[in-house]
């Protein structure tokens, strides 16, 4: 979305709601913003898996992927994790404050070419934030694709973001299943205790005609990658993100490179089969 | 094809002339090194370019300067407003390395989306080259299709010929500035070819040479030869041989606030430098000056060629001079042909 | 005089040894009068050590230096000594490091060189320009000699030499296991005349030096990263939050930075001269560094790595410090 | 003749002592000029010397350091650090052209509500006599 040419040059978005995902010293905090000019909300679209460069003024910015899916309306939503700087400052916004926004950046989701295909997601604490859009898409173009299967864990019950939705698609009849864990034994929790790759292999999902999609912590993301291909998954069918420290958003600031790829540009969505020949990717 | 020569002697009133006409950006002696700073009338040291090499810091700063400022708000109102518009400028005594430097790193600030703040200061400033005549003993350019007089990039190519510089104009904006400084001028004859020999004979000065074809394809299946922990184990992560590099353009984005004025600036940023690729959460992915020397001649030698389909060097040699441990990248591209 | 032939040997036997994993030396430089640390692991690499007027690398920055990167499970991390030759003021670094737990006493393995006084860079090109074109330098009593591809030459080694060398006190290594080589004696009382002269002028014409030299700074930190004394991990310059020291590039940030680093140096220069050695900008740091050491020496009597038993200078205090300064 | 300069001074006081003096000369309504802003630290011993150079980076024509007297110190040798690392950072200051009317370092203990007026006047005076501090102020910088 140009903004008079220049690309660096953030939009103004006003929070509209805002509450708290999970508590404690990484607390995340999910917002709503609205862009506060009317042609800047028209003109924007994006795609699920974009990202945004999203900051306070006078402290700074930085990367974070757009977790609300274009079908849901004419706003954005981010999930944010409180871990530096930037961050912390984003945490302190309440509903009036304002937000700088500018993107979308990467590439996305290929979900023209996944229709008719069964999707599966994993995700993993914050991973679920990315992986969001595409359940909601999916769920909005029902007839295109096969059953949705929802995997995703974190390590406690009060770890899991975006509780409140995941009872509701766990009723509704659009999500084919919806599997939640947590890492250790809970009282109350009914679901699956253990980590997300076992939970995975109890689930144990038919590689035909699937598309496998997982973000979360890199080393879930290695177990996982494991045990798809144990199921026969294809490198073409497993999707995943990548994250690196990025400051321009358009492949212009160099440092966001895995190998030859950069992850503002080429990313943040891979799929398997390019990540494999990229030894630096899981770095 | 315009053709003029300029007398020693009056050198100063042809700086004068283009100082007039233009902003003008020279390189001046500071201290050990010789810098490009905006020209002024009353400087005190005379401006000539005897015993200059080559500047120890790239006219790159001329359109991608150390520190800019992209916009500035007040804290309270939220009202961004981008910085003025820069003059028109002209940089005199470029080496032709530089200006084809300058050409490779145009590829990434025009890749897919425009950097509005490089190719506006790019636009306006127009290269006024000086061809090598006594090369530094680090230039390697003719291994990389350089040559100390190669025009590539330039508006006016000048040659030094002794008590005469030997002027051609290379583009038509070129033209327009020699005609702006006609009077201090005068038609060239048979200078041309004197020209031709004093370059032919500064290429044969070239000490240093590598054969660059074949190190890309090489790169690539050399991840992890342990020719890296050899090469980096002198390294002391320091910025100096990415600071000085006419082809790095890497940046960083920082806020700063003073009172209610703040601004976003962005400032160079070295990739040997360990929080380059720090996350937030701690973790690096590349962790130790291993990494980050194999990534820095991956870029240039490996990565940039399979973007752009062209080697992101020039082959100055500043950073094999500015090496604190002389580190040298010719003996490290040596070392990867071999190693295969 | 020191011997590259006995050093050779010793690091061949050195390096044979079970409980050492390399040694750390010089080793000529890949063009002109460029000398480069060397890491000799098998005696063949012993045969490209070095000594000479041009050996200026302080090696010992290279002790805190190597990153210690997590290792994976059941791998154990190498015990094993390092090695490492240094001159009288890398030993004083040594010892510095050893008074503030930056390095274990059975980690390192140290050889003292005796040292007269290495060339001063900038010095050698503007006398002998030929000399980028290659160059070998011995010393010769007070001369130094110099063996170009062309000839030799002569120059008395008070015209050559770096500046901290030539008020140096400490030419022999303060604690090395063993010394290669016979002592040379000291030549100075450790009284820098650049700085007396600065300390002449008035504060506005200090300023207005200051000022031309910080502003010349790149901020590439090579000053930092050279430096023995500076091995934090996680440097106060990249903090950002908060940002004590903005990134920018001006003579506001560059003085802060500087006048930060010299006062954490403050207590522990040894006066190696590599900062201003490897600056690229050629600013004189080390009249700053030197104006503390003098500082610290005439009023609280203490040298930096002089005496492997002290405490730190900045982490220890004397009833009786000075205090002539308080209201 | 124009207002006199109104210097603005930034003050670290330790919490145990000067803190407290500073706080007794306000009970007993004694008067001391507005230009010394204070800051509570834990001890002297606490401030880095990097506050300094922020301080006046920011602005600061001057900064005190207030700290309690030797032997008072309530973590038993805060002070005596505090004292030989101003002792040297001035020097270093000078050295550097910062003109040493700029930095103070003083004894006030928790009692001396009158000597901490006298200091305060002492600092001012010295501070307005230097004039403002523009050296490396940062927002002099071309933006």
């Amino acid at each position: 979305m140009k903004n008079q040419g220049n690309p660096y040059i953030p939009h103004l978005a006003t929070v509209e709601d805002t509450w708290y995902e999970t508590y404690g010293d990484r607390a995340i905090k999910t917002f709503r913003v609205v862009f506060q000019e009317e042609e800047v909300k028209e003109a924007w679209e994006h795609k699920p898996g974009q990202c945004a460069m999203i900051g306070v003024l006078g402290v700074g910015e930085s990367m974070i992927s757009i977790s609300s899916s274009p079908t849901e309306g004419n706003f954005l939503r981010f999930s944010v994790m409180r871990m530096g700087k930037v961050t912390q400052a984003l945490h302190q916004l309440e509903p009036g404050d304002t937000m700088t926004v500018r993107g979308p950046y990467g590439n996305n989701f290929p979900l023209e070419e996944w229709k008719g295909k069964k999707i599966l997601t994993i995700g993993g604490g914050i991973g679920q934030a990315p992986l969001r859009p595409i359940v909601e898409y999916v769920r909005a173009n029902k007839s295109d694709y096969g059953d949705l299967t929802v995997l995703y864990g974190a390590r406690t019950s009060n770890d899991l973001c975006f509780k409140n939705e995941f009872d509701e698609l766990q009723k509704c009849q659009t999500v084919s299943s919806c599997h939640l864990s947590v890492d250790l034994e809970e009282e109350g929790w009914t679901h699956f205790v253990g980590f997300v790759p076992t939970m995975l292999m109890e689930v144990n999902p038919s590689p035909e005609n699937t598309i496998a999609i997982t973000c979360g912590p890199p080393i879930m993301i290695k177990f996982v990658l494991q045990n798809l291909k144990k199921l026969g998954f294809e490198d073409e069918q497993i999707y995943t993100t990548l994250e690196n420290r990025m400051k321009c958003g358009i492949g212009k600031c160099g440092r966001c490179n895995a190998g030859p790829l950069y992850v503002c540009k080429d990313g943040p969505v891979f799929s398997y089969a390019t990540l494999k020949e990229i030894p630096e990717a899981f770095a | 094809m315009t053709e003029k020569v300029l007398q020693k002697e009056n050198w100063s009133s042809f700086v004068q002339a283009l100082a007039d006409a233009r902003e003008l950006w020279l390189p001046v002696k500071e201290g050990p090194l010789h810098k490009f700073v905006p020209y002024s009338s009353e400087q005190e040291t005379p401006v000539d370019l005897e015993g200059y090499a080559n500047s120890s810091v790239p006219p790159k700063e001329a359109v991608f300067p150390q520190t800019e400022t992209m916009f500035r708000y007040q804290t309270g109102d939220q009202e961004i407003c981008p910085p003025e518009a820069i003059k028109e400028r002209v940089l005199l005594g470029v080496r032709p390395c530089d200006a084809r430097a300058m050409d490779l790193v145009d590829h990434v600030f025009q890749w897919d989306e425009d950097d509005t703040y490089y190719l506006d200061r790019r636009k306006k400033t127009a290269l006024l080259g000086l061809a090598c005549h006594e090369p530094f003993p680090n230039c390697f350019c003719t291994s990389l299709e350089g040559s100390p007089g190669s025009t590539q990039g330039l508006d006016v190519l000048m040659v030094d010929l002794g008590e005469s510089y030997y002027l051609r104009a290379v583009t038509d904006r070129g033209k327009k500035i020699l005609q702006s400084v006609e009077s201090s001028l005068e038609e060239a004859s048979e200078q041309g070819k004197q020209a031709e020999e004093i370059i032919k004979k500064a290429e044969g000065k070239i000490g240093r040479k590598v054969e660059a074809e074949d190190v890309p394809e090489k790169l690539a299946q050399l991840w992890e030869d342990p020719l890296w922990d050899r090469i980096s184990r002198a390294c002391l992560g320091c910025g100096t041989c990415t600071y000085l590099c006419p082809t790095c353009h890497c940046f960083d984005i920082q806020d700063e606030v003073e009172g209610y004025e703040g601004r976003r600036c962005r400032m160079w940023d070295s990739c040997m430098f360990g929080e380059y690729t720090l996350h937030a959460s701690g973790h690096n992915p590349r962790p130790s000056r291993r990494e980050r020397t194999r990534n820095r001649i991956n870029h240039k030698y490996h990565y940039f060629v399979r973007k752009f389909d062209k080697i992101a060097c020039v082959g100055c040699g500043r950073c094999i001079t500015s090496c604190p441990v002389n580190i040298d990248i010719l003996d490290i591209l040596s070392r990867v042909k071999e190693a295969l | 005089m020191v011997d590259q032939a006995v050093i050779r040997e010793k690091a061949k036997e050195i390096v044979s040894r079970e409980d050492v994993k390399h040694l750390v030396g010089w080793r000529k430089g890949t063009f002109g009068y460029r000398v480069s640390p060397h890491w000799v692991e098998t005696p063949e690499d012993a045969e490209k050590l070095i000594f000479s007027p041009l050996c200026s690398p302080n090696l010992t920055t290279y002790l805190t230096l190597e990153e210690k990167l997590p290792l994976p499970k059941g791998e154990e991390p190498d015990r094993r000594k390092t090695a490492l030759l240094v001159k009288g003021c890398d030993s004083r670094a040594a010892v510095q490091l050893l008074t503030e737990q930056g390095i274990e006493k059975e980690q390192v393995l140290i050889l003292g060189v005796p040292c007269r006084g290495v060339i001063d860079q900038r010095k050698l090109e503007e006398k002998f320009p030929e000399a980028l074109g290659g160059v070998e330098a011995e010393w010769d009593g007070d001369k130094i000699r110099l063996r170009f591809p062309e000839g030799e030459k002569e120059i008395a080694r008070e015209e050559l030499l770096a500046g901290n060398c030539l008020n140096c006190r400490y030419p022999n290594p303060v604690w090395a296991e063993e010394i290669l080589g016979d002592e040379v004696e000291p030549w100075s009382d450790g009284k820098a005349p650049g700085v007396e002269e600065l300390e002449k002028a008035s504060p506005d014409d200090r300023w207005a030096f200051w000022e031309k030299e910080f502003s010349r700074c790149l901020r590439c930190y090579s000053c930092r990263n050279v430096c023995p004394m500076c091995y934090c991990e996680d440097c106060i310059l990249d903090r950002l939050n908060p940002t004590w020291v903005y990134r920018s590039v001006n003579y506001s940030e560059n003085t802060a930075f500087h006048i930060a680093r010299a006062f954490h140096l403050v207590g522990r220069c040894v006066g190696c001269g590599e900062c201003e050695r490897v600056c690229p900008a050629g600013i004189p740091l080390g009249k700053l560094n030197q104006k503390m050491v003098e500082e610290v020496r005439d009023k609280y009597g203490f040298e930096a790595g002089t005496d492997p038993e002290s405490l730190p200078f900045q982490a220890s205090y004397d009833p009786q410090d000075q205090e002539d300064f308080i209201l | 003749m124009s207002e006199p300069f109104e210097p603005n001074i930034v003050a670290f006081l330790c919490n145990w002592c000067s803190y407290a003096g500073a706080d007794l000369a306000g009970t007993s309504r004694v008067k001391y000029s507005s230009n010394i802003k204070i800051i509570r630290v834990m001890c002297s011993g606490r401030v880095n010397p990097l506050f300094v150079m922020n301080a006046l980076q920011q602005g600061a024509d001057g900064v005190l350091i207030s700290g309690c007297h030797p032997g008072d110190c309530h973590y038993l040798e805060g002070n005596m650090y505090a004292r030989r690392r101003f002792g040297l950072i001035k020097e270093l200051m000078e050295f550097v052209g910062v003109d040493p009317r700029r930095i103070h370092m003083s004894w006030v203990s928790a009692s001396e509500g009158g000597k901490w007026k006298d200091v305060v006047e002492k600092v001012v005076e010295d501070v307005r006599e230097a004039g403002p501090f523009e050296q490396f102020k940062r927002d002099k910088i071309n933006w």
